[in-house]
């Protein structure tokens, strides 16, 4: 078979024969099940590694196509549907940075009790759909990869959850799928305009993006239905609200997974589907969706500022982070874009570190509320010190993930001279500001000061497992913050089509 | 009398010789190796399944009044499938206590049904399409009427058979409009001589055929009987009738629009099905909110996959006809496997409540496991065969190009996240409300188990393995069928 | 007087309507049953005038009605069959006995 | 111009018609409506004879008349205690049940009067129709030869047989 | 030693840190104390070999023509935004003031090393909890100053600025678990942001026009010869000024955050909740002087902007007067010497502003002299400031508070203390021969170059300064007799906190004599100072006065002081509370942007937004609860929606298809 020599595929492949492996394993065998679930993810991050080497090296060698390791399989073929494979610079890295989330997310649930398979069996199948996202190019395949990413979330939340986490779970799922129903809308009309020659419609968005047939009253409509399906994955003002719910009801690993990877599919989505195939919408609806985004960034900000729930702050915090990559993409230049990515991968990895600590605070106080906890650096100085840290990648500290993302964004958006662009980059800039105050307001409360609760006094640091799961992305963060042009180089070549194409229609 | 012409229809001399060789084994077998006749009932249906999978002769027979070819070979392949995993299941309830004295019964019924909805697929003339309607909603009702130590089944059959009656009552008085207005009832001749009719009468007339075939396939507002009935038949039978019975009505109901008013009448019966759309998955989706016994869920979710099923008709292409197939298979499989759950359970517990099923889960997690299936299914969502059927029936619909199919569309994919919420509801009692189970850990029959295999495997395989969709693709652009799609001018 | 078409149709009409209406308003069942009767057999009249008038030539409408006559037997027969059960079971056919299942 | 006879033939049988419909479904004895049920088909039955329909009217009185309605009859007596009287309607439901025989009637009433071809059309002559070309037509497998819908149903009868079986028996 | 080795004096720190910080937590708090030390020990080694080569030594491109060159020593794309075009690079620069900025964070920072292994330990030796992380932030501290200092480009400066700032806030907040530390570390870094947010959005402007962020390729060579691009953007105006002026305020506004100009300065008198050794080391020598620094490295830019020159001028004199005026009345010592740095940076900052008008320098031949002076200020302010803060560190140690009413009187117990501040005092006051009288000499001389009202004025806030810093030196040391609290009478500390004293006295008393002009200057060049003696004269005269004045009221207990504070209440009070900033700040943050913002749009989020969706889920269940009558359970009713519904449909499309 053509496809398995290919070996994106095995994107796919590793975490279904991870599921098959759990199927096989006992449920009361936790050993056997931690030691698939780490050997699957294992092998996925080795895999993302090899992957990004082999783009370099065939970048280096003078592969200068739009995608690298391009497949395409028949797969429905009256309807012209092709299991598509192909990645380029972006997919690469949202690759590494997936297969990184879902190293630590298995770590971060060694300990998880009840159903620890089924947990892991829903947590793969997850990761399957985002990888199948990543790594196809074809419409229905990323959109049914997309779809199978959203829907473990309502068990994982529900079985596994804490708080109010039925009605979390479902608010979340049917807001996802809500978006997806637009997405759905969307999709199925580009493909139908995919094309001049009637009856060679296509799903490969390559050729949809080479044919450049969508005419433009269909794109004004078919861009904002997209935009806001992908939009509301991507916590977009106003469809954020799942983020807050599902955040602070999730158990640790899937809110990790969920902010770190499955946020992600949202701006990925919206630059690859909407903004590429649409690029004459964009350029015309594109103001009101910077005008959402702006504010998702500054509303997400201020509204993390009173929070007292850990999780909700960083849910907020999130909509805010994310609010900015979507804003990047809406900028239209291999910049900010480029900028949009770096955030991409920043929160991604901040935000899993940041609910894997709270994760593993909370599995120890019994409480998210700050007004609850005190003086915690105190009693587990590790988790206070991957507090702080994460906090400053949070906030900017450069030399963290944070700082270059956000900067390179910022750079990246005051390309443009008019004045409405100026005055949302700026009140985007602002939000550098806000941060600084949820996070240190946080910091201040729940790490410093005296121990509130006695009881505390007698709680442990992190363990073994705690600690490679924090390690892992405390180490990519700071690589990341430190080497970015290392990730740069590999992203900014990728965004040459849209951006010509996004010119070419001005 | 060229009696060569009944070798146009194997299929359905088939289906009757499996109804004699059951008939006969009820009739003469001794009353000891009567047990066996569930058994005997359905491998004897198992293989006419694959026996029916033998290519049959394209054409038409008795004037015209029958038609064979490769899409109605696949729709009554299809039903087979559905009709044989039935069977496979009612095998262990038939044997039980108080059914097994009518167990022959039963599977004549059944058979003699399915016959009647071979006729309406294939039937080309009005009355042969009244005669297989009939043939298969009367013996319904008194399958309906099975249960009889229940009373919910007595009054779900008097439900039934009142409105059936009344339904085809309606249907009758439209469809004799249509004769008065053209003078024949094959579908051929009518279908050239409504061009250009714009009369209010056959407006009337296509209203009210629209709403005898629209009771069988539970439009609203002519749905209202579905709940009733669902809820009170016997389990085997509700799971008949929510997808055999529609399927094959869904797909008479393609023929009589696209080839009978297809013809410059497709604005007229579009609009009205637009709005029989919107209303059915609204209103379906709508009540199945609110309920708690799962047969009368899944009466009420059927509703509204009716409507799903409804977008391929409006499309009235050869996509939307694929697509209607194709998602009719794939909701057989959906459907069949929800039902099959519920009436193991129910054979063994009695219980059919949704409250029921918390932490069915932890009692019994296959059977949870392949309730989750259904529903994850049901709602569409990847990589069951739901997603997929679903998202071609879209793509039929839309493939008209016509702005006001995308808003419905839109419509429909609004409601999908309504549903989705009443299958999640299902999926969390059983996983989530893991500290209140009540029904205990069972074994079930291997007959059940089979047939919720069969069903979990095509739920998993029939969307990812492509060649199913593509084969009834081929077989709806094929030569043969595109004249009746070139009578439709868009 | 010419007797046209029309005058068989609306006889046949109001009985068809008395048919509706009977199965709306009757609280027996048999009635209503009787009511059904009405409706089947306007539209038998309808298929028998409608071919007689206006397409001699060939005998679908009579041929109809002959098949529907057939047919609303046997539908007669079930009817009563599982409207006699419904009485074992209530001891009565009043149709607000068969109104346990709702909403 | 028509006969008298048949004109007259005519007002009868609407009267009968209309005035026998109304009472079957009005009246309060359920014997009673099923007698005036009788009339009502009979009445058909003379429409069918009036149409030169002699084996059509002569199946209706044989089927309904004589099959449907002693099935009534027996029903009757078999759920009726004698002297029974159907409980009085509510207006509420008089009101609906107008309603929507209203609504249909007037709709279709309207649809009819509206398409021309209806009215004002007397009858035409029939070429000959005996017997026994209906019997070769039915057992035909031409067109307008009906040996499948008569093949099929029988297997419908066949089927009712089976189901009313199945209801019929005690257990 | 080759100016390319500069980066090891980076990465020494930079290494301690994260050693310290990952491995020394492991290891016994003393051995970590003396790693860090004897780590700082070589990096001022080399930071000095550094300056001499440069200043002295004769490498290739230092000297051309007698004019010094700025030499790029390494240069590494770190970030690059285009292609080829923007680019964030990480090297060294070194020019007279990144070289002697190498030598002042070099000095202090070891100083402070040394002198923490004793002032974070207890009276028996023991260094406290946290030893080792205070170690690796005071590391990590001096490598982020360094780069600050070293940068080649404004954007490197941008990172190292925030670098410092996170130090800065690790450093105030080291005593966690005490809410004032907390909510200083809180504030400090708060505030810098913001000002970083304008810094930042100067930039962007900045680098809009420029295409670039190189501070070389932005000024040319020595500042003679600035970019096209930006003179060509000074002709672009926004709002009534030139885009490049705007960028320069906001520019200069980052470092005003940094450098606690008013009103941005209200988070450093609260950063004084730091250990005492990190006050005089971030928040006196190095860290708070990074936005004067920041204004003369872009100070070619700024000379091309007068506006931008005339904000800082007028922000430099009132913060200098404010602040001096606050350090009178507080009764916490090392919140005193807080408000007096801040009123020195100001001088420093005014010094910087006075220098130019209209694109040219003033002062005729004496061109630069406020930046010379400015720097030479910053150099000699280092010192004695860091003497001073560390001096009161040993006191604080001793006495364990920081308000002098437990103080008074010490002299007689801590004599080398008191004699050391004594000098620290005298060099900020401005007594020759110390250090403080010759830069402040040279900084009042440019400010009558600008104008006698600048003059005047600075010599006034010269004359507060004297008054002030001798008020906090008599109540220390005199005012009446000690008494001693609790078992320990204060004495002089152990070695390890003294010595450094002592060097910072000793070069606090000769610093004065450098030939600045000659080393550092804005272009190069070699400047000529002369001693202005009126104006010399002058100042001195005036810090006597301010002397004398204190000693009249502090020397001896006496009730002259309360009298005063009675009889100019308002006034006094206001002093003591610094004039309300904080409040203000308190109701800008709270009032305004917790209550009035946060708390809104949360509601917001919560009621209306999630209040949408929820309604959404409401509606659809209160329409499934509306519509539930139709399945009444009655056949008769389900006809008749059925035949309603069926004459509605075709009714409906009759009227719809025949009639339209």
């Amino acid at each position: 078979m053509e496809i398995f020599s290919n070996m994106l595929i095995y994107f796919v492949i590793i975490p279904v024969l991870t599921l098959a492996g759990l199927a096989l394993t006992k449920n009361k065998g936790i050993d056997a099940i931690r030691a698939v679930a780490v050997t699957g993810a294992t092998a996925l991050v080795g895999l993302a590694v090899y992957l990004v080497v082999y783009f370099l090296h065939a970048r280096a060698a003078g592969d200068t196509s739009d995608m690298i390791l391009q497949t395409s399989v028949m797969w429905y073929e009256p309807l012209n549907i092709k299991l598509a494979l192909g990645v380029d610079g972006v997919s690469v890295v949202m690759i590494l940075l997936s297969a990184f989330i879902v190293f630590a997310g298995v770590f971060a649930s060694w300990k998880m009790d009840p159903l620890p398979k089924q947990f892991f069996l829903w947590f793969f199948l997850l990761s399957t759909g985002v990888f199948g996202f990543f790594i196809s190019v074809d419409l229905f395949t990323m959109f049914m990869f997309y779809e199978v990413a959203l829907i473990p979330m309502y068990l994982l939340i529900g079985v596994w959850g804490s708080g109010n986490k039925n009605y979390s779970a479902m608010k979340l799922t049917l807001m996802l799928m809500g978006g997806s129903a637009f997405l759905m809308l969307g999709i199925i009309g580009i493909y139908f305009h995919s094309t001049s020659t009637p009856g060679e419609y296509t799903m490969n968005l390559l050729d949809i993006a080479k044919n450049n047939a969508i005419p433009h009253n269909w794109q004004m409509f078919l861009f904002p239905m997209t935009f806001v399906g992908f939009g509301v994955l991507g916590a977009m003002f106003p469809f954020h609200t799942w983020s807050p719910d599902g955040h602070a009801s999730a158990p640790t690993a899937v809110s990790m997974l969920h902010a770190g990877v499955l946020m992600k599919l949202g701006g990925y989505g919206c630059f690859r589907i909407a903004i590429y195939l649409m690029p004459f919408a964009a350029q015309q609806l594109g103001w009101i969706f910077l005008t959402l985004t702006g504010i998702s960034i500054v509303y997400g900000a201020f509204s993390a500022c009173v929070q007292t729930d850990l999780k909700y702050i960083n849910a907020y915090s999130s909509v805010s982070h994310c609010g900015m990559v979507l804003f990047a993409i809406l900028m239209f230049n291999s910049t900010a874009m480029t900028g949009a990515v770096l955030q991409m991968l920043s929160h991604g990895l901040m935000t899993a570190l940041f609910f894997a600590l709270i994760g593993m605070i909370y599995g120890r106080t019994h409480t998210r509320d700050i007004r609850e906890m005190g003086g915690l650096m105190h009693i587990m100085p590790y988790l206070g010190v991957g507090y702080v840290i994460a906090g400053f990648a949070s906030l900017g500290l450069p030399g963290l993930s944070g700082f270059v993302a956000e900067m390179t964004i910022f750079v990246g958006s005051f390309e443009h001279t008019d004045m409405f662009h100026r005055v949302f980059t700026i009140a985007a800039t602002t939000s550098i500001v806000i941060t600084a105050v949820y996070i240190l307001r946080v910091v201040g409360k729940l790490l410093y000061g005296a121990v509130q609760d006695e009881h505390h006094r007698s709680l442990t640091d992190a363990d073994a497992t705690e600690r490679i799961s924090t390690a892992t992305l405390i180490i990519a963060v700071a690589i990341i913050g430190c080497f970015p042009n290392f990730f740069i180089n590999i992203i900014r070549d990728s965004f040459t089509p849209v951006v010509q194409a996004l010119t070419s229609v001005m | 009398m060229d009696y060569s012409q009944f070798l146009m229809m194997p299929q359905e001399i088939g289906l009757l010789v499996v109804f004699l060789l059951v008939f006969l084994y009820d009739t003469f077998m001794p009353s000891k190796s009567h047990k066996g006749l569930p058994l005997f009932a359905t491998i004897v249906f198992g293989l006419f399944t694959i026996y029916s999978f033998l290519p049959v002769p394209d054409g038409s027979a008795f004037g015209d009044m029958f038609e064979s070819n490769k899409a109605t070979w696949a729709m009554k392949n299809i039903l087979n499938i559905g009709m044989f995993i039935v069977l496979l299941q009612s095998i262990k309830w038939t044997n039980s206590d108080f059914v097994a004295i009518r167990r022959g019964e039963f599977f004549e019924l059944m058979l003699l049904t399915l016959f009647g909805m071979y006729l309406m697929i294939s039937g080309r003339h009005f009355l042969v399409f009244v005669i297989g309607l009939e043939t298969a909603s009367l013996p319904l009702a008194t399958l309906v009427a099975f249960e009889k130590k229940y009373y919910e089944s007595h009054e779900a059959a008097a439900k039934y058979v009142l409105t059936a009656v009344f339904s085809s009552a309606i249907m009758l008085l439209g469809l004799s409009f249509v004769y008065g207005i053209t003078g024949t009832l094959y579908f051929n001749e009518i279908a050239s001589s409504v061009q250009g009719n714009k009369s209010l009468l056959l407006i009337v007339a296509l209203a009210f055929l629209i709403s005898g075939v629209g009771y069988k396939l539970s439009f609203v507002p002519f749905h209202l009987w579905t709940a009733d009935v669902y809820q009170g038949a016997p389990t085997m039978v509700t799971s008949y009738l929510s997808v055999i019975s529609k399927g094959s009505a869904a797909f008479a109901f393609f023929v009589i629009l696209v080839q009978v008013f297809g013809a410059a009448y497709a604005p007229v019966w579009e609009w009205m099905l637009y709005a029989v759309i919107v209303i059915t998955i609204t209103v379906g989706n709508l009540f199945a909110i609110r309920q708690r016994n799962l047969k009368r869920f899944l009466a009420f979710s059927s509703i509204s996959q009716a409507g799903y099923i409804m977008l391929g008709v409006i499309a009235a292409n050869a996509e939307g006809m694929a697509s209607m197939m194709y998602y009719i298979l794939v909701y057989i499989f959906s459907n069949l496997a929800a039902f099959g759950v519920i009436a193991v359970i129910e054979r063994k517990t009695g219980k059919v409540t949704t409250d029921d099923y918390n932490g069915l889960f932890k009692t019994n997690p296959w059977l949870a496991f392949v309730m989750m299936l259904a529903m994850f299914s049901l709602g569409g969502i990847p990589p069951f065969a739901g997603f997929f059927s679903k998202f071609f029936i879209f793509m039929g619909a839309c493939s008209t190009g016509s702005v006001a199919i995308y808003v419905l569309v839109f419509i429909a994919l609004v409601n999908t996240i309504i549903s989705l919420y009443y299958y999640l509801l299902v999926v969390k009692a059983m996983f989530i409300r893991q500290d209140e189970c009540v029904i205990p850990a069972f074994k079930s029959h291997w007959s059940e188990k089979a047939g919720l295999w069969i069903c979990s495997l095509g739920i998993i395989l029939i969307g990812i393995v492509s060649c199913i969709y593509t084969g009834i693709s081929n077989i709806t652009n094929s030569d043969a069928m595109s004249t009746m799609f070139s009578m439709i001018q868009q | 007087m010419d007797l046209n078409l029309i005058m068989y149709l609306i006889p046949s009409l109001i009985m068809f309507g008395c048919g509706v209406y009977g199965f709306i308003t009757r609280k027996n069942m048999i009635a209503i049953l009787i009511s059904l009767e009405l409706m089947l057999n306007s539209v038998d009249i309808n298929f028998v005038v409608f071919n007689r008038y206006l397409f001699p030539a060939q005998q679908e409408g009579m041929f109809f009605t002959l098949f529907a006559i057939a047919i609303a037997a046997a539908e007669t027969a079930v009817a009563i069959a599982i409207i006699i059960n419904v009485y074992r079971a209530a001891k009565n056919v009043d149709i607000n006995q068969i109104t346990k299942m709702k909403f | 111009m028509e006969s008298l006879g048949n004109v007259i033939m005519y007002v009868i049988i609407a009267l009968t018609i209309i005035v026998f419909s109304v009472l079957a479904v009005t009246t309060k004895k359920i014997l009673r409506s099923a007698t005036y049920l009788l009339f009502v088909l009979l009445a058909t039955a003379a429409i069918y004879f009036q149409m030169d329909y002699e084996f059509l009217g002569a199946t209706q009185i044989a089927v309904y008349a004589g099959g449907i309605v002693v099935l009534f009859v027996f029903a009757i007596m078999l759920t009726h205690k004698p002297g029974e009287d159907a409980a009085p309607i509510t207006s509420h439901k008089r009101t609906l049940g107008l309603v929507a025989c209203g609504a249909g009637v007037l709709l279709c009433g309207a649809a009819m009067l509206g398409y021309a071809k209806f009215c004002g059309q007397s009858l035409p002559s029939m070429s000959d129709f005996t017997i026994d070309s209906l019997g070769k037509m039915l057992l035909s497998t031409d067109k307008y030869g009906y040996l499948l819908p008569f093949e099929a149903v029988s297997v419908l009868l066949l089927a009712c047989i089976i189901g009313g079986i199945v209801i019929a028996r005690k257990r | 030693m080759p100016l390319s080795s500069t980066i090891y004096v980076l990465a020494i720190p930079l290494f301690m840190f994260l050693f310290l910080g990952l491995v020394g937590v492991k290891m016994p708090r003393k051995i970590t104390g003396v790693i860090g030390v004897l780590g700082m020990a070589v990096t001022t080694v080399w930071a000095y070999a550094i300056a001499f080569t440069y200043f002295f030594g004769n490498g290739e491109g230092q000297m051309l023509d007698g004019v010094r060159q700025q030499v790029v020593a390494t240069d590494w794309t770190w970030l690059s935004f285009y292609a080829d075009k923007l680019v964030v690079k990480l090297g060294v620069l070194i020019d007279p003031i990144s070289a002697m900025m190498l030598v002042v964070i070099s000095t202090v920072s070891f100083m402070v090393h040394l002198y923490s292994l004793g002032y974070m330990s207890d009276h028996d030796g023991n260094p406290e909890k946290g030893f080792q992380r205070y170690y690796a932030d005071l590391a990590l501290f001096t490598f982020s100053m360094l780069g600050l200092v070293v940068s080649t480009n404004i954007f490197q400066m941008f990172i190292f600025f925030e670098m410092v700032g996170v130090s800065s806030y690790l450093l105030i907040g080291f005593y966690y678990g005490q809410q004032p530390a907390n909510h200083a570390s809180k504030k400090a870094f708060i505030v810098t942001r913001l000002a970083d947010l304008f810094f930042l959005i100067g930039i962007l402007i900045l680098s809009f026009y420029t295409k670039t962020f190189d501070f070389k390729e932005i000024m040319g060579a020595n500042g003679h010869d600035v970019c096209n691009a930006f003179t060509s953007a000074q002709g672009l105006t926004f709002m009534g000024c030139s885009v490049t002026a705007w960028a320069l305020t906001f520019i200069f506004i980052g470092g005003a955050g940094k450098s606690a100009m008013y009103p941005l300065h209200i988070w450093l008198p609260d950063a004084m909740e730091g250990p005492t050794p990190v006050s005089a080391l971030i928040h006196a020598a190095t860290m708070v002087v990074a936005g004067v620094f920041l204004v003369a490295r872009m100070f070619p830019l700024y000379v091309l902007e007068q506006g931008a020159m005339d904000i800082i001028c007028v922000v430099g004199a009132f913060t200098a007067f404010y602040a001096a005026a606050v350090a009178c009345t507080q009764s916490d010592i090392k919140r005193a010497l807080a408000f007096s740095t801040i009123s020195q940076i100001a001088f420093m900052m005014t010094s910087l502003a006075v220098s130019s008008a209209n694109g040219k320098l003033l002062g005729g031949h004496e061109a630069g002299l406020g930046y010379m002076a400015s720097m030479f200020h910053l150099f000699t302010h280092a010192m004695f400031k860091a003497l001073l803060f560390l001096c009161a560190g040993a006191i604080i140690h001793a006495v364990h508070s920081n308000e002098n009413s437990k103080m008074h009187g010490l002299h007689k117990f801590m004599p080398i203390t008191s004699i050391a501040f004594l000098i620290g005092c005298l060099a900020i006051a401005g007594i020759p021969p110390f250090a403080g009288f010759f830069s402040k000499d040279e900084i009042l001389v440019a400010c009558y170059e600008k104008g006698i009202g600048w003059g005047l004025w600075m010599s006034m806030v010269a004359g507060m300064t004297a008054f002030y810093m001798f008020r906090i030196y008599y109540l220390i040391f005199f005012w009446k007799k000690h008494e001693v609290h609790g078992e320990h009478a204060p004495k002089d500390q152990p070695w390890t906190m003294t010595v450094p004293l002592i060097v910072l006295a000793i070069i606090s008393c000769v610093a004065g004599f450098a030939p600045f002009g000659k080393l550092v200057t804005w272009d190069g060049a070699q400047l000529e100072t002369h001693m202005n003696w009126p104006i010399a004269g002058a100042s001195v005269g005036i810090a006597l006065i301010g002397i004398g004045l204190a000693t009249m009221m502090y020397w001896k207990e006496n009730p002259l002081p309360d009298k005063l504070a009675t009889m100019f209440k308002g006034l006094w009070t206001a002093s003591y509370k610094r004039f309300y900033m904080d409040e203000l700040y308190q109701f800008i943050t709270h009032k305004i942007i917790f209550q009035s913002i946060s708390k809104p749009i949360a509601w917001f989020d919560r009621t209306i937004i999630d209040g949408f969706f929820n309604l959404l889920g409401n509606v659809t269940n209160s329409a499934s609860f509306g519509i539930r009558k139709m399945q009444s359970g009655n056949v008769q009713g389900y006809v008749s929606y059925y035949i309603i519904g069926a004459v509605l449909l075709a009714a409906v499309t009759g009227v719809v298809i025949l009639c339209f």
